[in-house]
């Protein structure tokens, strides 16, 4: 992503209407935009999910290969996790190499998703240590207007929920739905005029600070955290927004399960 | 092309395996405005082809030196998603699609009015999310509904469609199963209101004959996806 | 390759000489440079040819390794096309990652010479489903003077036609020929002045538009097509480059043939 | 995380594998000036964690497109020297080390006075010669104590160190066996004089109790480690 | 490695003082700086040493991995030797791709300790065509302040004198010293002012002209050569410089037997 | 060098595998210009070596970092084409010849009169079309027989040539068999007119009696080998 020129005006208008406890597209602090769900929508991939957040567009689309285990866990699966921002989602997103931001969104999403433990590798073995299931979650964005953090682990763990097996293609069997035991959720927040909001659309990125990033499981337990960007936040800031985190991912959570 | 003809795809009525006969489409939906962040954009399905082109300018063109002094260029990067294919495609360069992204850019560049925007770039992005064949056609095809989605000025949309040949017939628009099997694949990008070409491909094996009905299916089908195209940019879906 | 600057001028000439009926070097507009060819000149390679049409000159080399066939055709060896075109060739040719253009001419020529079914991969075959054949055919520019394509297209057919399969290096038998049942030709047209030209030179290239090119078998079949370049062309004039492929195609074969 | 607790790694007294209790930190030194032909430097051994910063700048920046017109930007490169880890480490890029040098870069820009260097760039190698776990945070404050050397003003250094868990106990500052079998590991970056954060990554499985417990002792150990800090800076070997 | 803008203003400092018979640093024309080594510095590598001549300071590590032999030398393991140069090192030195200084300079010392034979390749092998181990030098730069290649050749076989194969850990056999019969030393002179100096450091190379690496063993013989740089010199030239080598080769030489 | 003469290469009158005699020279012929598109250019054949060299230039220099200001720079390439060896070599980037054209390069950038033409580039493309041994030494060889054909002003023209020992003796310019089974190889670029030196390598095992044997050798060689590029050039072949 090329480094744009912020607008300083941008970031003026921004922090006057933080000093109004208003956003830019009409949002309270907490509040998120609509989400849409729709899975089975990629006729090629084993599960698949389309997620909506306002303008932003998201794929997720999960495929299976057949991998031999690693020697020092020849009962195991695996699963790979990979995120690609190519230029058609956005005119500040760029073709050539993945760029820190993508390697990094890709990364976060991924750490939440597998340690969630919600993918059981060892249910993934077909012959101990000759044959294993590898999942292999590949996460495509359309429309970028801002926190593709949380559509990408939103669609990523509705694509793997959707998924199955193609044990027959792959003459190992009867295909069977993918088991996925958990449900974690990511929740992101970004520094903009000083305070922080959650789900930031494209302008309030460009013209925000810092974002810190949460990914919450069923109990509320902890399963990744990141914060990026320039920016410093204090111990309270961070109880505040781990709080809202709390509420928000059992909501999405709810949507999820009433697809 | 993959075979040559041992496996048995026209039946004794001249149907193909999907029911079409030899000149048929397959089914083709079209939709603008399917990226909103971008300045034009469309979605197009065509049997399980599904692919999303975004437009992005007449914006400034870096690097400097792809810029040019009395007209834009245009800048078109044909993909497919890694789910796109049964068998998961590696994302990253391929030779494949950059020779398909040069040829789509080539014939798109024949109809746009570069002239008007001296210095600039236009970013064409052709994501496939499902390949069935034919999406080379799929993609340029689309990519005209997008610039005229985004309001870029063309002498004329490009219609993209290929013709081919299964057992030794000649046949419209092959599918995944016949462009397996099949003996020769003719994709064309025809400016419809003149008949001429902007886009030729072709590998295989055609008599000059079967060349010419080939040539022929590709005419008359471009007619029909034109008024399919159109409609679409009057406001209704395909 | 670097974008030339074109110079106005010279597209400018070409238009007023087209007017006359004339080209820049002489010739007439489905006039031919003089073609020579020469094989078995690369000591290191099992077939190989030289060609040179007007002050274009490419080598062509044919080299052999043992593969394992792909599981889905146990009984086939392979053919494998590919094109360099590096700097020593001409100004313009730069080092670096293969550009658009080459990758262009790479799998063009590969089209015509594979899709013509010259080679007959199952002949290549050694052991069923252990080890077969891979063909390899490198195509090599040493001076760029214009129609790269024909040039190489041509070489390549040579060098595959004077290639010998080098067994006996290999243990697995008697060196014999590699059989080669056809003989495709490609004929490359370029607008230039607004009507199309065969065989075009540098300079008509550099300020010419686009370019056809036509692969032919023996029997006049029709193997590959391609257009390049930004340009528009209708049926009439393609349906007169047809013509002209069929009566030049045939000419290049009988010098082939000849040698 | 590697594993889930089914090795014992704490005994009847709390004790850990090497004798620490769940609170205390491995072994740290600290040395300056350690690369002489750069504007500042330091070696900090942590364990058996080897880091070397050297840090070059304020300097011109190029290439020109990464110039900021109203400060400086730092240029942050991570990386593990191929002899750092048990099997060698193949050198070049890998997406680990892009992350870690991404976030490190956020997490310094925070404290540096880049207003002060428009247009200019500062250039900070962190090198892992031996790596023990935890590097990261080993990094990341060696990288201050770097700029603090080359006379960098900072608005507060960073003291970055990770807490996790092992067989369900929350320990601070985890070492190269509790780190692979290990349930969490929460690295943070803390400015010890305000207790605010700049730095902060997480994965594993924490409750919410036990999160509590291993922010806490990070708060703390970023305390003991910013003594040391501060005494190599005037001269002393930590 | 940028190309600096060699200042004028140095190299006629440096001709000034050549034709004194001084040098930038106080040094005679053949004095080396002090060299210290130290080995088993690193914790992780099966061998290591940090060597610092002046300003510079280098680390070698040695690790080993076990490979299938090549089939023509079923009998023999292999050594492999890798110079990176990062921008740790000093502020010319930048990331990317190695430059064609880096690359010249792993391949100069590799060249001096392979050529030497200090390495018996036989004695790798584990199981005749089936295993053998590998040696791995990595050479790493931590300051540069002139004649890398001397320091990365010293580092590199001290290292290796160092190292121990670690067979308990790859579970074939006990641990052993690797053997090394010979102590290969490089000597390199760079031409500052018109004149031949040894050793030259950081601002010497910068105002200098061409460089003559040789690695001589315990016997006189010649293991490898290299003249790097735009220069010329006179057989002469080379003769005295090859008689300083033999001399100062066996001072190295002594400093590392004296460890 | 590859083995340790244990195979027996040279009789009992001292004859080699190809009957030349330990000072002698394979079979040279020199061409050129071969590549008439290039502003110089070079053909030659040595042993079964063949190698064409095309020189372009003095051009102008981009990109622009790599211009200098006071003088012109070399970009000298040298290449194996995929078909120059026995198991045909993969195109693309390889680390032994990025050193050898450096090395190139250096040798060159010492006779070529820079001066001349500040800011500009000279290119130089050395290509090996067949290897037998020594091709680094027929390609400079070459490259100054190009650059003379292209009217580039030198102070002399370099000569290039590699002696080696074969079952202890030490002989003149080694051919493939000798290389592979050789004990020693050095390779020098030599000034014909003053017998100064601006390319010397060497790798494998002399004694210094040996050596000084060897470097005699190269020289009268040089002279030999001169006196053909100075006919190639005066029009006849060589």
């Amino acid at each position: 992503m090329a480094i744009p020129l912020v607008p300083k005006l941008l970031r003026a208008h921004l922090a006057e209407l933080a000093e109004n406890d208003a956003r830019i597209d009409g949002r309270q602090q907490w509040e998120g935009r609509d989400v849409e769900i729709e899975t089975s929508v990629l006729p090629r991939a084993e599960g698949s999910a389309r997620v909506r957040m306002g303008d932003t567009i998201v794929f997720a689309g999960v495929k299976f290969q057949i991998m031999k285990p690693y020697s020092d866990r020849p009962n195991q699966g695996g699963l790979m996790c990979s995120a690609e921002i190519r230029p058609v989602a956005g005119r500040n997103w760029e073709s050539g190499p993945p760029s820190p931001e993508s390697i990094e969104l890709g990364r976060v999403v991924d750490r939440g998703i597998r340690e969630s433990g919600c993918i059981d590798v060892d249910a993934l073995c077909i012959i101990p240590g000759e044959k294993a299931w590898q999942v292999i979650l590949d996460l495509f964005a359309i429309s970028d207007d801002g926190n593709l953090f949380d559509a990408f682990a939103l669609a990523g763990i509705a694509a793997l929920r959707n998924a199955v097996v193609p044990a027959e293609r792959f003459e190992v069997g009867e295909d069977y739905s993918l088991g996925v035991s958990k449900t974690p959720i990511m929740c992101s927040y970004h520094k903009v005029g000083d305070r922080f909001v959650y789900d930031a659309c494209g302008r309030e990125e460009l013209g925000g600070d810092e974002r810190i990033h949460i990914t919450l499981g069923d109990d509320d337990h902890v399963h990744s955290l990141q914060k990026g960007l320039k920016g410093i936040f204090s111990t309270e800031e961070f109880t505040e927004i781990m709080g809202r985190a709390q509420e928000r991912s059992k909501e999405i959570r709810d949507i999820l399960d009433s697809l | 092309m993959g075979g040559y003809g041992d496996v048995q795809m026209i039946d004794e009525n001249g149907k193909r395996v999907d029911g079409r006969g030899p000149g048929d489409l397959r089914d083709i939906t079209i939709e603008t405005d399917v990226v909103p962040v971008a300045d034009g954009s469309c979605r197009m399905t065509w049997g399980t082809n599904e692919v999303i082109v975004a437009v992005y300018g007449p914006m400034e063109c870096h690097p400097r030196k792809l810029q040019r002094q009395d007209r834009a260029v245009l800048d078109v990067a044909y993909n497919m998603a890694p789910f796109s294919t049964t068998d998961r495609m590696r994302p990253g360069f391929n030779r494949r699609s950059r020779e398909i992204s040069k040829v789509t850019k080539d014939a798109l560049e024949s109809v746009v009015l570069l002239e008007l925007y001296p210095r600039s770039k236009i970013r064409i992005s052709i994501e496939v999310l499902s390949a069935e064949a034919g999406t080379r056609c799929v993609g340029l095809t689309a990519a005209s509904v997008a610039l005229a989605d985004a309001g870029v000025p063309m002498t004329d949309m490009v219609v993209s469609v290929a013709s081919g040949k299964i057992n030794d017939v000649v046949v419209c628009d092959l599918n995944k199963e016949e462009d397996n099997y099949g003996e020769a694949d003719l994709p064309m990008g025809i400016l419809p209101n003149s008949g001429q070409l902007v886009f030729l491909q072709m590998d295989g094996d055609l008599s000059q004959e079967e060349f010419n009905q080939a040539w022929q299916y590709n005419m008359d089908a471009a007619q029909m996806i034109h008024n399919f195209m159109v409609d679409s940019l009057k406001g209704g879906e395909a």
